[in-house]
Order: structure tokens, then sequence, then C-alpha cells
């Protein structure tokens, strides 16, 4: 599996992921909250996840090359200007949608926020630290155990695979087009009996050990109110500038109210 | 194909996150009666065993390839249930790694646990209604259920993007396009949904649902000069005849 | 009462009919060592899993410490029973060593510092205390067997049952482990077909084959008995003698 | 040109910048059968997926039968080095033992009457003719591992590698495999920390240790030096003799 967290002793690191997950959450709900004609606020989004990623010790380059998983989207996101709808404007000599422009321009500033949010989160805390918090966010108990046993057991059934396709090859074979599917299938038919014999093996397991169907909490720490507050600093301080742009795109605010806003991160 | 943040608007985030809140509530429950206090390991495993098969990539054609979105290959081998919680539990480790925006989770859910079982085990209790009983039938089902299920997802994301997308973009044409792509990837998904289910009905039938019911109803022998078979005995009365 | 384990009579067909044990006896002193031996398919596996209640005896019975078997003492009769699985990743399956071994505990209702003081002893009794805030799948194959050991130590269990406890140890880690589990002060019965580890660890032996106990003695003496041996395809591996006492 | 194998200097680094080898060199002539000892962690598994270029040198190179390990020679390579994996399951993965067995010589063009002639051979070869049409995965561990040796029987290799070939089998499970190897007419080079399996079936032993060959020379000899064991992590197990020849 890809390796995203890095291991710190930071005040990011040390909150507790239930408080981040909230925080994350709430950022990226103000920043897709933003209006999209409001360019400073973006920047200002962006000066927040810095000032979290200097706290954090995450240089920008391990966020910047991790940041490729939104590739696809990118994409789309440059072609709207191409096929979008008229009216159209001229730039550099090619005829543009304006508002395939604008909605390309949008979903680009906004999914990069969100991922890169993601990816801070993601370095600064542990994914087992995640699922707890997520229990303490009240996801379902048993959602989570199911995501947790995957967690445990993914790098054990992609060593299977791995030995598995090792096997194959060195036997002469090689996938090479739509004709070796079967073989490919029957791999993977192969690791799911052996996927399933596991789980059938782990339950044994568990129930050996008086396990009755509830997974006993353990290490769940509650937040102290200082850690939320802490904690909604980059949410507060997102809202504050999502909240300006409001402001200023209706025409009441005066601009640059929301540089005040961002102090507070 | 992750949905990231931004690219629907906030009440659009926010409906599909209550869609997948309220299907994986009905999943939670659905699955418990499934499996019973297995659920959480078995569908554990098998929500690695999705995880790994999603890395089997295969050729689509003009050099691109498609990967396997595992919804309706989840739903075959493990239920429908099990299915959503378990592409749902890949979709929640794989937000863990920044793969797929936090808010937009919701959509994530609707579309590629929710959308695609329900579409797939639809079309497969549709299919094998109609078709003769056995192997075959069974793996022409998988098939079509699979395959469908990826254009199926792909126009429910053209759906919202009606809904709350941006203006720019004709909706038919949008849709024309997603649809008709993913129809391609749907036969690659097809293919090689049916070829892991057709396997593992080799050496262990047992562990496909899809094919729960599918089993021939077990024969008793009559015993040469008794009276005509008796109306389905208990099978310890089978056992007993069977020794003459 | 220093009986830790008895079966009496034990008899178990699986639901499709193939019938597994023809009624076994055996009885289990506290504080003693025992190996039970017998060739794959004889019933190992089977019989294991009626001692703590997963599967349910057709005919006869198990008690545990003079505590019956049964659906209502099925909590107390697992923590008595702590069952090694041969393959470590069957039964570390929490994120953590130190949530593995506190899972037992836990499901007993224990919590905090109790539960912390469980979870280190255990660890340490087997050395791998070192390793207590680390994945089990980033342990070797040696010490992730180790770790099993101490998940089922941490529920202070009246018999420790281990299924092939030497398989894939390469020597030292075989040895680590015989080490260890001579110095834990506990009932053990030792499922294996390694016969010189049986040796090595257990004075007394049993011998299962055909789902009944064939042979039951010093370990010893078994093992120079070639010929029950070689009735029960079990045979001393090549170059193996029995050391002089 | 009798080698069936020669790894010349050969030093491999994993992607994350670990070393794992550090200049290995050995030959194994043609007929003989070597073991290659070492303990865990040794680079053992590194260094066999060598041999068919499943993993490319660094520095140094392999050639089997006269023939480089070269992306070119790929192909016939992965016929001439057949590769039994540790656990027979990697291995297993087609609905039948008969298409299981087929696989690899399919794999090089055969079809029909000749593969069919194949697979019947290597079958025969390790005793599991008869069960031809089973499931792989309702076989016992013991035939599982025979049918994987098969698998790669069939290519008819110039060299069969085996990894732990002895792990999990029961004792008689052990001999008979013991019996099928010395019955080949085929090179074996056989890894493993089984000391005594690799006194039985080899003349010759290598030890690799840390990344490099520290000891080649009669088994008998380098068993009977137990400073050179000690020093890396090797050691008989307890009750085990080496047998006067």
């Amino acid at each position: 599996m890809r390796r995203l967290h890095r291991p710190g002793d930071t005040p990011v690191h040390r909150l507790p992921p239930q408080c981040k997950l909230l925080a994350v959450l709430g950022f990226a709900l103000a920043v897709v909250s933003t209006p999209r004609e409001a360019f400073w606020a973006f920047a200002g989004h962006a000066v927040l996840l810095g000032l979290v990623a200097a706290a954090a010790r995450v240089p920008p380059p391990f966020v910047v090359r991790r940041m490729a998983v939104e590739t696809p989207f990118v994409l789309f996101a440059v072609l709207l200007p191409v096929v979008g709808r008229g009216p159209y404007t001229e730039l550099w000599g090619v005829e543009l949608s304006v508002e395939g422009l604008w909605a390309g321009w949008n979903i680009l500033a906004k999914a990069s926020l969100g991922v890169a949010a993601s990816i801070l989160l993601a370095a600064t805390t542990e994914p087992r630290a995640l699922l707890l918090g997520a229990r303490r966010l009240r996801l379902p108990a048993l959602l989570v155990q199911i995501a947790t046993f995957m967690l445990r057991y993914a790098d054990v059934v992609l060593g299977e695979m791995r030995r598995m396709r090792i096997a194959r090859e060195s036997r002469g074979f090689a996938a090479r087009d739509v004709r070796h599917l079967p073989v490919v299938a029957k791999s993977a038919g192969a690791l799911f009996i052996r996927s399933y014999e596991r789980g059938e093996r782990v339950h044994l397991a568990m129930l050996s050990r008086g396990y009755d169907g509830v997974m006993p909490a353990l290490y769940d720490p509650p937040a102290s109110a200082r850690q939320w507050a802490v904690a909604a600093a980059l949410p507060g301080a997102a809202c504050a500038v999502a909240l300006a742009a409001w402001i200023e795109v209706s025409g009441i605010g005066v601009p640059g109210m929301g540089v005040s806003g961002m102090g507070a991160g | 194909m992750h949905v990231p943040d931004g690219f629907f608007t906030t009440p659009v985030s926010i409906g599909a996150g209550v869609v997948a809140a309220a299907g994986v509530a009905v999943c939670l429950r659905g699955a418990r009666r499934e499996l019973d206090d297995r659920t959480a390991p078995l569908a554990g495993l098998v929500a690695a065993f999705i995880f790994a098969a999603q890395m089997l990539n295969f050729p689509v054609g003009a050099g691109t390839s498609g990967h396997l979105l595992g919804g309706a290959l989840a739903a075959i081998l493990a239920g429908p249930y099990t299915g959503v919680l378990c592409v749902t539990a890949v979709l929640l480790v794989q937000l863990l790694f920044a793969d797929g925006g936090l808010t937009a989770i919701g959509v994530n859910v609707t579309l590629m646990a929710l959308v695609t079982v329900v579409v797939a085990w639809g079309v497969l209790r549709g299919i094998t209604r109609v078709l003769p009983r056995g192997r075959a039938g069974l793996l022409a089902a998988s098939f079509a259920a699979a395959m469908i299920s990826v254009p199926a997802s792909a126009l429910a994301f053209v759906g919202l993007f009606a809904i709350g997308g941006t203006t720019a973009l004709d909706v038919g044409t949008v849709a024309l396009a997603m649809g008709g792509i993913h129809l391609l990837i749907g036969v690659g998904e097809g293919l090689i949904t049916a070829l892991t289910v057709g396997a593992v009905l080799a050496a262990r039938p047992d562990l496909v649902y899809g094919a729960r019911g599918l089993t021939a109803p077990l024969r008793l022998r009559a015993t040469p000069g008794a009276p005509g078979p008796t109306p389905s005995p208990a099978p310890g009365t089978a056992t007993s005849t069977e020794g003459a | 009462m220093t009986e830790s384990l008895a079966v009496r009579g034990l008899a178990y067909a699986y639901p499709d009919g193939t019938q597994a044990l023809f009624g076994v006896d055996l009885t289990v002193a506290r504080g003693e060592r025992v190996a039970l031996l017998g060739p794959n398919g004889a019933g190992k596996t089977t019989l294991v899993l009626h001692l703590n209640g997963i599967l349910t005896p057709g005919l006869g019975g198990v008690s545990v410490g003079g505590l019956p078997v049964t659906k209502a003492n099925l909590k107390e009769i697992r923590r008595r029973v702590g069952l090694v699985f041969q393959d470590p990743d069957d039964q570390l399956f929490m994120p953590t060593v130190r949530e593995d071994v506190a899972f037992g505990p836990a499901n007993l209702g224990l919590r905090g510092e109790e539960l912390e003081r469980r979870v280190t002893w255990a660890l340490d009794r087997v050395g791998m205390l070192g390793e207590i805030d680390r994945a089990p799948h980033h342990l070797s194959f040696g010490q992730r067997r180790r770790v099993a050991v101490a998940t089922v130590l941490a529920m202070e269990p009246e018999i420790l049952v281990l299924d092939e406890p030497s398989s894939n140890l390469d020597p030292a880690a075989r040895r680590e482990l015989a080490e260890i589990l001579r110095s834990l002060d506990v009932t053990v019965l030792m499922v294996t077909h390694d016969l010189p580890y049986a040796l090595e660890l257990c004075e007394r032996s049993l011998i299962l084959s055909g789902g009944v106990i064939v042979a039951d003695g010093p370990t010893r003496e078994l093992l120079a008995d070639s010929a029950l041996l070689a009735a029960h395809r079990l045979e001393l591996p090549y170059g193996f003698a029995v050391p002089a006492s």
C-alpha cells in the first residue's frame, strides 16, 4: 500500500484523530462553498494549508508529489473550456467556453485544496488512528471494524497476490492481452477463496479469545476542549475567508476583509 | 475515478451523503443477517481481496486501461449487503490515503458501492430467473451484471452532474460520452468478474453467494421394489433408504 | 481437583456426514506438558476445536478444570483454554501487538491499568515487550508466533493448546520458542507431527489416529516403538536419535 | 559444459535501498543436489528470484546451463529453472491438478498429445497421477506440495529450485518427498533451514549469510562444524545426530 504517513511529533501529529478529521472536513466544506470568482480567497485557503504543513513539518514537495491522485480530474477540468457550451471567448487564438473556463477553474482549485488537505491529514495521522477517530465521530462500529480488518489484511492479501504473480511468471506466463484474462481471473478466484477462508479462520481465532460479536473498545482517548479549539483554527479561518469572499462577491463587503480573517490561522 | 472535493456543489455532496448513509445502514442490518458475528472478519477479508483485485488492470483499447470497480464481483461472491459494505470499506481506507475527497465520500459510496451493487444484483437476479439454472447461466448473468454496473455508475455520475454540477456542458453529450466509454470498460469488468466467479465456482461453489439456490436439490434413491418416491423426506431418512 | 483437561468418549461427525472422532478419552493433569501426535487427517484439529466449544460434541464431552464445556459456560471455558493457531496471521488480527494481546482480556471485561498490566506481563513472558507498539505484519514469522502465544497467555488460561507450534520456524526460532514454553508455569497440550519437538518439550505423549487415542505414555517410550509409529504413519526423521536421558 | 547454474558476483539492492546481496558466487554442476542454507533474512529468497530473472541483478550475473539470464533469454531461462515455492497455494491456482500441471508447458507452446504426455509423466513422477482430475484445493498439504513439484517438472527444467520443501510436512510426507526428489534425474538446488533434510538429500551445501556465501563444502562437514553454524544462526535440532556414513 502507498505509504502516506510521516511519523513525527508536532502539535499537528499529537492532535486526536477525530479533531483532525472534523477540521479537514470543515476546511473542505469551506473551500467548496467559496465562490469561484474570489481568486484571492483560494490563495488564502492555500496559505492556511501551508501554515498547517509548516507546523507539521511536512515538506511541500512531499504534498505535491502525492497530488498525482487527482490527475484524471485535472484532465477533466482542462477539457471543460474546450468542450463546454457557449458563449465563447478567445484565448491565445483558441475559442474557449466562458462557462467551461469558470467550471474548470472551480474544479481544479477546490479539488486541489481538498486533496492537499487530505494528504496533510494522512501524513500526520496513522490510518489506524483515523479509523479510531471515525469511530469517535459515530461512524457505525461494524463498518469501522470491517475497514480495520481490511487495513490489517490488505498487505497479507497483496503479498499473496504478488507471490502468485511471480509463480505464474516463473512458469513462462506473461499477461499481454485479453486472451490472458482467463488465467488472471483464475488467480483472482483462487485469491478470493484464500481470503474468505482466512476470514473464517480469523473468526475462529476471535471466538477462541472470547469474541461475542462486539469488539472491545480500547485505547480510545476522548479529545479535550483545548484540542478541539486548536483543531478548529483551520476550518474557522477557512470559513472566515469563504465568508469574506461571499460578502465581496455579492458586493456588500469591503475587499481585503478576508485577509484579516486569515490571520487567525 | 474517485471524485475529489469541489466537483459537486455542497447540496449535492450532502444529498449523496444522506443517500449513502441510508444505503449503508440498510446493508449493515442485511449483512448481519447474512453473516451474523462473522461479518467483521469475513467482510474485512473480502474487502482486502477487492482492494487487491482493483490492482488488476486490463486493456480497454487505444492504449488506455481500466481497473476493476469490484462492486459486482463483491455482490455476486459475498452477497449484495456484504458487497456494499466491502466496497464502502475499500473507499473509506482509500480516503485515508487521500484518494477521493472527504466531502465527496457520500458521492463516491453512492456511485461506486450502492449503484454498482444494486444494478449488478438486479441484473443478476433478473437474468438468472430467465436463463436455465446452472453454471453457464450464472456466468452469463455475472458478465452482464458487471458490464452494466459500470456505465450505470457513470450515468449516475452524470445525473449528479446535471443536478448540481456546472452548466458548462450539455448533459446529453456528457451522458453519451461517459456511457459509451464506460460501456467499453464494462466489458472488461464483465469478463474479469464472470471468469473469477467461474474459477471460484469450480473450486468452492458454496462460497458463491449468487449461486445459492442454483445447486441441484438433493436427490433420493428409491429402493427397488419400494413404492414410488416419497415426497421430500428428511435427510436422515434419505441416508437410511440409500443403505439398501 | 488436579485435572486441567478431561475428554470423555468424544465422537463427532461434520455436517456433511464425515465422522472425524470415534470416542476420544484423555486427561491432562494440571502443570503437565503433553504432546498430541498423529498423522495429517487423524482428527487433531477437530479435537482441538472441541476443547473450547467451537465445535459441539456429537457424543461424549469435555471438561476444563472441572467445568464442563457447555453453551452456558462458554465464556469461562474460552478464558480457560488458550488456543494458539498454526498460522499466526490468523490470530493476530489487530493493527498493533498491544491491541492484539489486549483483545482477549478486554473481552473478559478488563480495562485500564489491570488490562495494561496483563498485556505487558504476557508480552514480557515471550520476550516481545519491546515490540508492543509495532504492527504484527512488520514482525518476523518467529516473532509473530511468540506474540500469538502472548495473546492467549494474557487470558491467564488453565491450559495452553498449541497447534503445530514449530511449523515454519528456523532452528534458532524453534529453540527460542521451546525455551519460552518450558519457562511458562502452565499446562500445555501441544498438537504436532514434529516428534523431536515433542520429545524435547513433553514428558508424555498421546497418539491420535483414526479418530481415537491409540497410545498414551512417556514420549521417550512411544518414540522408541517404531512398530507403533509406523502403524500410524508417524516416523522419526532421518538422522534423529532419542538422546540418552 | 557441465554447469547447470553459475552465479557470479551477484549484488542486489531493493528499490527502497536495502541491499540484500553483496556479491554471491556459486556454481552447481549438472546432476548435483545442493542445499543452500541460511538463517531467515539472509537473502535466500532474493537470490532465488534472480535465478529465473524475476529480479534483475544490480551487479554480476547468473547463467543457467551456459545461457546468461537476460531479458532476451527470459522465456528459455524460465523453462530451464523450475521454481517450487514454499507455499504450494501460491503456485496452484487452476481448477484441476491437470490444468495446473499443463499451465507451464502450455505457456511454452505445447498442445494436444505432447502436452498430455508431459502432464501424465510429471504427475507420475511425484505419485499423483491418481489425483489428476481433482481440485488442488481439496488435496492435503503434502499432496499439494508434490503437485507443485510436478508443475515445474512438466517443463523439463535444467535445474529444480525448491524453497523450504520440508516446511509444514508431517514426517511421512517429508520422507515421501525426499524419496521423490532422490528418484528424479535432475539438478536440484534446495533452499532450506531444515539442516537434517539437507543432510538427508544433499551431498554438498552452501551457507548464505549476510548476502554472501560464507561456506561451501560437503554437508556432513559443514553440519559438524558447530562454531560455523552458530556464527550464522544455524543449529542442529535437539536430539539430532549426524548419522555415521
